[in-house]
């Protein structure tokens, strides 16, 4: 464990935030921390900047990420890490599609190599870290296009060489369906699940035999067409099964 | 080529090397890694009666010399279990591990286990039970004695008794152990880590298990006295990361070794590493096969 | 500066810092070295009431995470310790470490360690005894409570007890413990360690004990259990390398610390080393003095 | 511990052998290694060469040391080292005092920098490692001078700049009694106590808190001179002291 201060904490929107940290630590664009707030949890979270200084982007969702906003500058901050393997250095045309907290992954690839970026988020005060040109898309229209960022993204999924994609493992499951394998496109995608260790040993995070946390967060679709359990179920702490709700695959 | 081929009781493993219980092995997918990476043979997580989350992170903190963890036995409860593996296509080489507070629970969930079709169970006599606060059914020589009596007597399974290194006298506890099949030993050790910043424990449980190559000498010796005491068969675990760690337990008694926190360090090809290893010694020291060395230092 | 001097019973120490039993004090000359070095104190060699040469050689096995001894409590006998110490300098800063195989034995030699002019005795509870073949004193109770109760009430001498970590129940052995002054956490861990291409143990003595890097999460584990349960005070020992160890266990309770096995890594220089970080942290987590951070995690 | 093949085994008289082993370490000049025979005892044993290949001198004095001198080629050859520090580099005219086993941790000074090398024995036949123009002292007069080899060196003492000297405590003590600290020359002495660790913590080999395997096993004359156990008592295995039969000093 290691720990370092907090420098800075931005409010990106109404409930996401940056949390900026005083540390020399080197990674790669898609790694990720395991947080920890002493006496709290620990919990996954990408660098969504590599450096100088590093940071988390974060939305509140329970007691761990709201503990986690309200740190102050001059506070500890505690993590291992980073974790996980990291997106390949694309050639060609890129494109980068997010969904919700996915974006604090790709960022740090946006800011290495451009590319067009697709958003998606339920509105518009979900929106963060956003920069010129970006594609929006929002599930109730309240900016850029109304749907879903895959409705809006799918179509033109052939016309980038490199596809980097993060969001919800339903949003994921989506894409590749409409896409069923057959891009010219070669496409990467960073997965979320729960972790408990991250370092690769207790299982909570694995897909058909995959660690998320050690052989990804990032596979290639490729890969992620043949775990046979993405998409239709992911396990809760218990290790039991629970099938998402949007059906079987 | 020597054989690195071994027998626990009349289960013939084509190599010694078997994933220990509670480290990549709380899906079927991860259990099915590790038997097509090269391991000999897979132990489950340990299974319970009820679902259980388990405690809240940290559940593990890396150390210099090895790894403290309490994951608190989460695990899908034996319903759901028995539900993920209807059609696994490796039971045979797969061990279910079980846990549980008292003998009914110990013979119920090994009733469960036979009805599923799987030939071999774990007992891991670990855990907190109510007898005595604060202690480990394995440390209740008089339960461990009755679980193993009522689980072969009512079962036909292959039973193998995971003891805990916490207590005074390993020896007695394996004694209590007899009717085993075999002897595994041993758990983790009981061990507290410190974070002195946030002057927090290390792990949200404050105590937890003690594992990797810092307690490798304690397993030795817990392997050494119970094999000299008893002549039975040992599965050796504890710290093992190398082929040479692995003769270790052989040379003191084990017929087959388990690893667990090592995987951390080796990863999945830690199987083929260790079983290439144990070859190349068997051959090099002319050993024909791997019983050859078992218990020749004892 | 922040104060680092803490008190065991009703003895000041400068320091919170003090040489183990067994490293680097078989002769007088070598404990003032330590004292010298700025150890706040230091423990002898334990004595026993007759000379003993020890296992033979090899005694010591450096592993990865720590050390393998069985020395095999060589010693001088009371005698000639007595006679070596007659003019020794510094009785006050040094605590005389007593063994014996029954009560009578310690009592004998706790009177003797008195009529020397010291006046704090450590109690090594980790030597065989006879009542129950393969066990320790310390693992004994009832001949526990009876040694310290004998050495209190027929000596004025400060009573450390030493205890052993081989037990099921280290929280029952410091209650056996009670009447002494301070609790002396942990004694080595017993192990084992193999030496493959010979296929010989790797000391004479086949068991040993372990120590080092890697028996500090079971020494923190039993400092708490016990310091959770009495709030005595309680000296740490076990793998103790660093000031950020030495931390570790002041925050579960220790009020000193003994360090053995780092003088192997460390050196002399490791008194001041340690000294001058548990300053430094005070200093910088803003606390006056050592006795700020004692047991605060409990 | 560390293992190795035996290369070569040479009879050098009628007790002493020459035991080379395969070996890669490195050492510097004066330093010892810990010897195991396994299902025996370990003993400290100077290197007598320091490479290609690294070689021990030996007496076969006890059990140990005769289990050694019957080694095989090809035979395992356990060792833990190298221990102890190192005699330092000389300038000037150089002088080498060897007492029985003595001029086998000097053989590798010897080797290095050339210098006039004294050595003593009881009889001709205790001599080995002899090169051109040693001057030999023996007991009995067998070979060369009548006596000690203090007695055929101290009154040369002053005419070196350096002085290398290495054999039983009471010869050295015999030394240092008659130079009493006036030489204008360096004397640098290797000691030898009963040791059992090697490694400097289990005391065994300390003389006034100096460890003679970590501290030593090369001390300058003026340590030695401080140190008032030396010469006057040792200690047995059991820690107990043992006055040195030719009186206190
Ligand atoms: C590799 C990885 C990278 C991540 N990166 C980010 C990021 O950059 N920004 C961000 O906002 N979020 C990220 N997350 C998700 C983040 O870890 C969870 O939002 C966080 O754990 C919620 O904790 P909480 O206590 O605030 O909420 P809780 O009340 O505990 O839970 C809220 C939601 O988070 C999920 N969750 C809880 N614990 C975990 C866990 N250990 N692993 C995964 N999901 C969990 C729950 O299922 C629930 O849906 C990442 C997750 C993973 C696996
Ligand atoms: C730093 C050092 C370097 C040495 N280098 C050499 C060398 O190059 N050549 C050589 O012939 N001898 C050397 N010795 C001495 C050698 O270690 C002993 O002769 C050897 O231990 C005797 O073992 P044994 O079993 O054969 O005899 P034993 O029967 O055990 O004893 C014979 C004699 O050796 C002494 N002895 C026994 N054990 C030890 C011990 N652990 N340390 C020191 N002395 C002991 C005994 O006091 C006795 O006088 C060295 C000793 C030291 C301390
Ligand atoms: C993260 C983790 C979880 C574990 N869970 C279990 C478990 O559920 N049941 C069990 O019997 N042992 C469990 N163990 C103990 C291991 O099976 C093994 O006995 C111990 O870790 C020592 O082996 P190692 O040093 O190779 O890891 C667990 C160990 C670790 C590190
Ligand atoms: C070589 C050696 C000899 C020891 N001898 C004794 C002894 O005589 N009496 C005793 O109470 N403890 C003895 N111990 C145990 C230490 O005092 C200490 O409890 C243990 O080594 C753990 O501390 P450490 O990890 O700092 O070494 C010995 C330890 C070592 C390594
Ligand atoms: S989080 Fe533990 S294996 Fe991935
Ligand atoms: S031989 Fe152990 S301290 Fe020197």
């Amino acid at each position: 464990m290691e720990h370092s201060r907090v420098i800075d904490m931005v409010k990106e929107n109404k409930d996401v935030f940056t949390l900026k940290f005083d540390s020399t630590l080197t990674a790669r664009p898609g790694q990720f921390l395991m947080i920890w707030v002493p006496g709290g949890r620990e919990i996954p979270m990408s660098l969504s900047n590599l450096s100088s200084p590093p940071s988390i982007t974060f939305r509140t969702f329970g007691e761990t990420t709201k503990t986690l906003s309200q740190l102050k500058i001059g506070d500890r901050f505690y993590f291992r890490g980073p974790y996980g393997n990291s997106y390949p250095v694309p050639s060609g045309k890129v494109a980068y599609v997010a969904g919700g907290t996915g974006l604090a992954s790709l960022n740090s690839m946006i800011l290495t190599y451009s590319g067009d970026v697709f958003v998606g988020a339920r509105t518009k005060e979900d929106l963060f870290l956003l920069g010129d040109g970006y594609h929006i898309a929002t599930d109730d229209g309240s900016l850029g296009f109304k749907g879903t960022v895959i409705d809006m993204f799918a179509p033109h999924v052939n016309e980038y060489d490199y596809v980097f994609v993060c969001g919800p493992e339903p949003m994921v499951k989506a894409l590749l369906d409409r896409v069923k394998g057959n891009a010219r496109s070669k496409i990467y995608i960073s997965l979320e699940r729960l972790m408990k260790c991250g370092v690769g040993i207790c299982d909570s995070c694995s897909i058909n035999g995959f660690r998320v946390c050690k052989d990804g967060t990032i596979f290639s679709m490729e890969e992620v067409l043949r775990m046979t359990e993405f998409g239709v179920y992911k396990r809760t702490e218990s290790g039991k099964i629970e099938f998402f709700t949007n059906g079987k695959r | 080529m020597a054989s690195i081929s071994t027998r626990i009781g009349n289960f013939t493993l084509e190599n010694p090397v078997i994933l220990a219980s509670g480290i990549l092995d709380e899906t079927s997918g991860s259990i099915l890694r590790s038997l097509k990476s090269g391991a000999g043979a897979a132990v489950t997580k340990s299974i319970g009666t009820e679902e259980r989350r388990g405690y809240q992170t940290p559940v593990i903190s890396e150390i210099s010399t090895g790894l403290l963890n309490a994951v608190g036995l989460s695990n899908p409860g034996i319903d759901n279990f028995v539900e993920e593996y209807k059609g696994f296509p490796e039971k045979k080489r797969t061990i279910v591990s079980i846990f549980g507070g008292n003998t009914e629970e110990f013979v119920a969930l090994a009733k469960r286990v036979e009805g599923a079709k799987f030939d071999k169970v774990e007992l891991n006599l670990s855990c907190p039970h109510v007898r005595g606060v604060g202690s480990e059914v394995g440390q209740d020589l008089d339960m461990v004695e009755e679980i193993i009596a009522e689980i072969k007597g009512g079962t036909n399974l292959q039973v193998w008794a995971k003891l805990t290194p916490n207590v005074t006298d390993v020896v007695a506890l394996a004694k209590a152990a007899e009717k085993a099949d075999a002897y595994v030993l041993i758990n983790t050790v009981r061990a507290i880590g410190v974070e002195i910043y946030s002057r927090k424990f290390a792990l949200a449980n404050i105590v937890g298990g003690y594992s990797g190559p810092g307690i490798k000498p304690v397993a030795l010796r817990a392997v050494y006295d119970v094999y000299k005491e008893t002549r039975k068969d040992i599965v050796g675990v504890g710290g093992i990361t190398t082929w040479e760690d692995a003769i270790e337990f052989f040379l003191l008694g084990a017929k087959a070794v388990q690893v667990g926190t090592a995987l951390l360090y080796e990863d999945y090809p830690i199987y083929s590493r260790i079983n290439l290893g144990i070859a190349n010694y068997l051959e090099s020291e002319k050993f024909a096969k791997l019983g050859d060395i078992v218990g020749v230092m004892v």
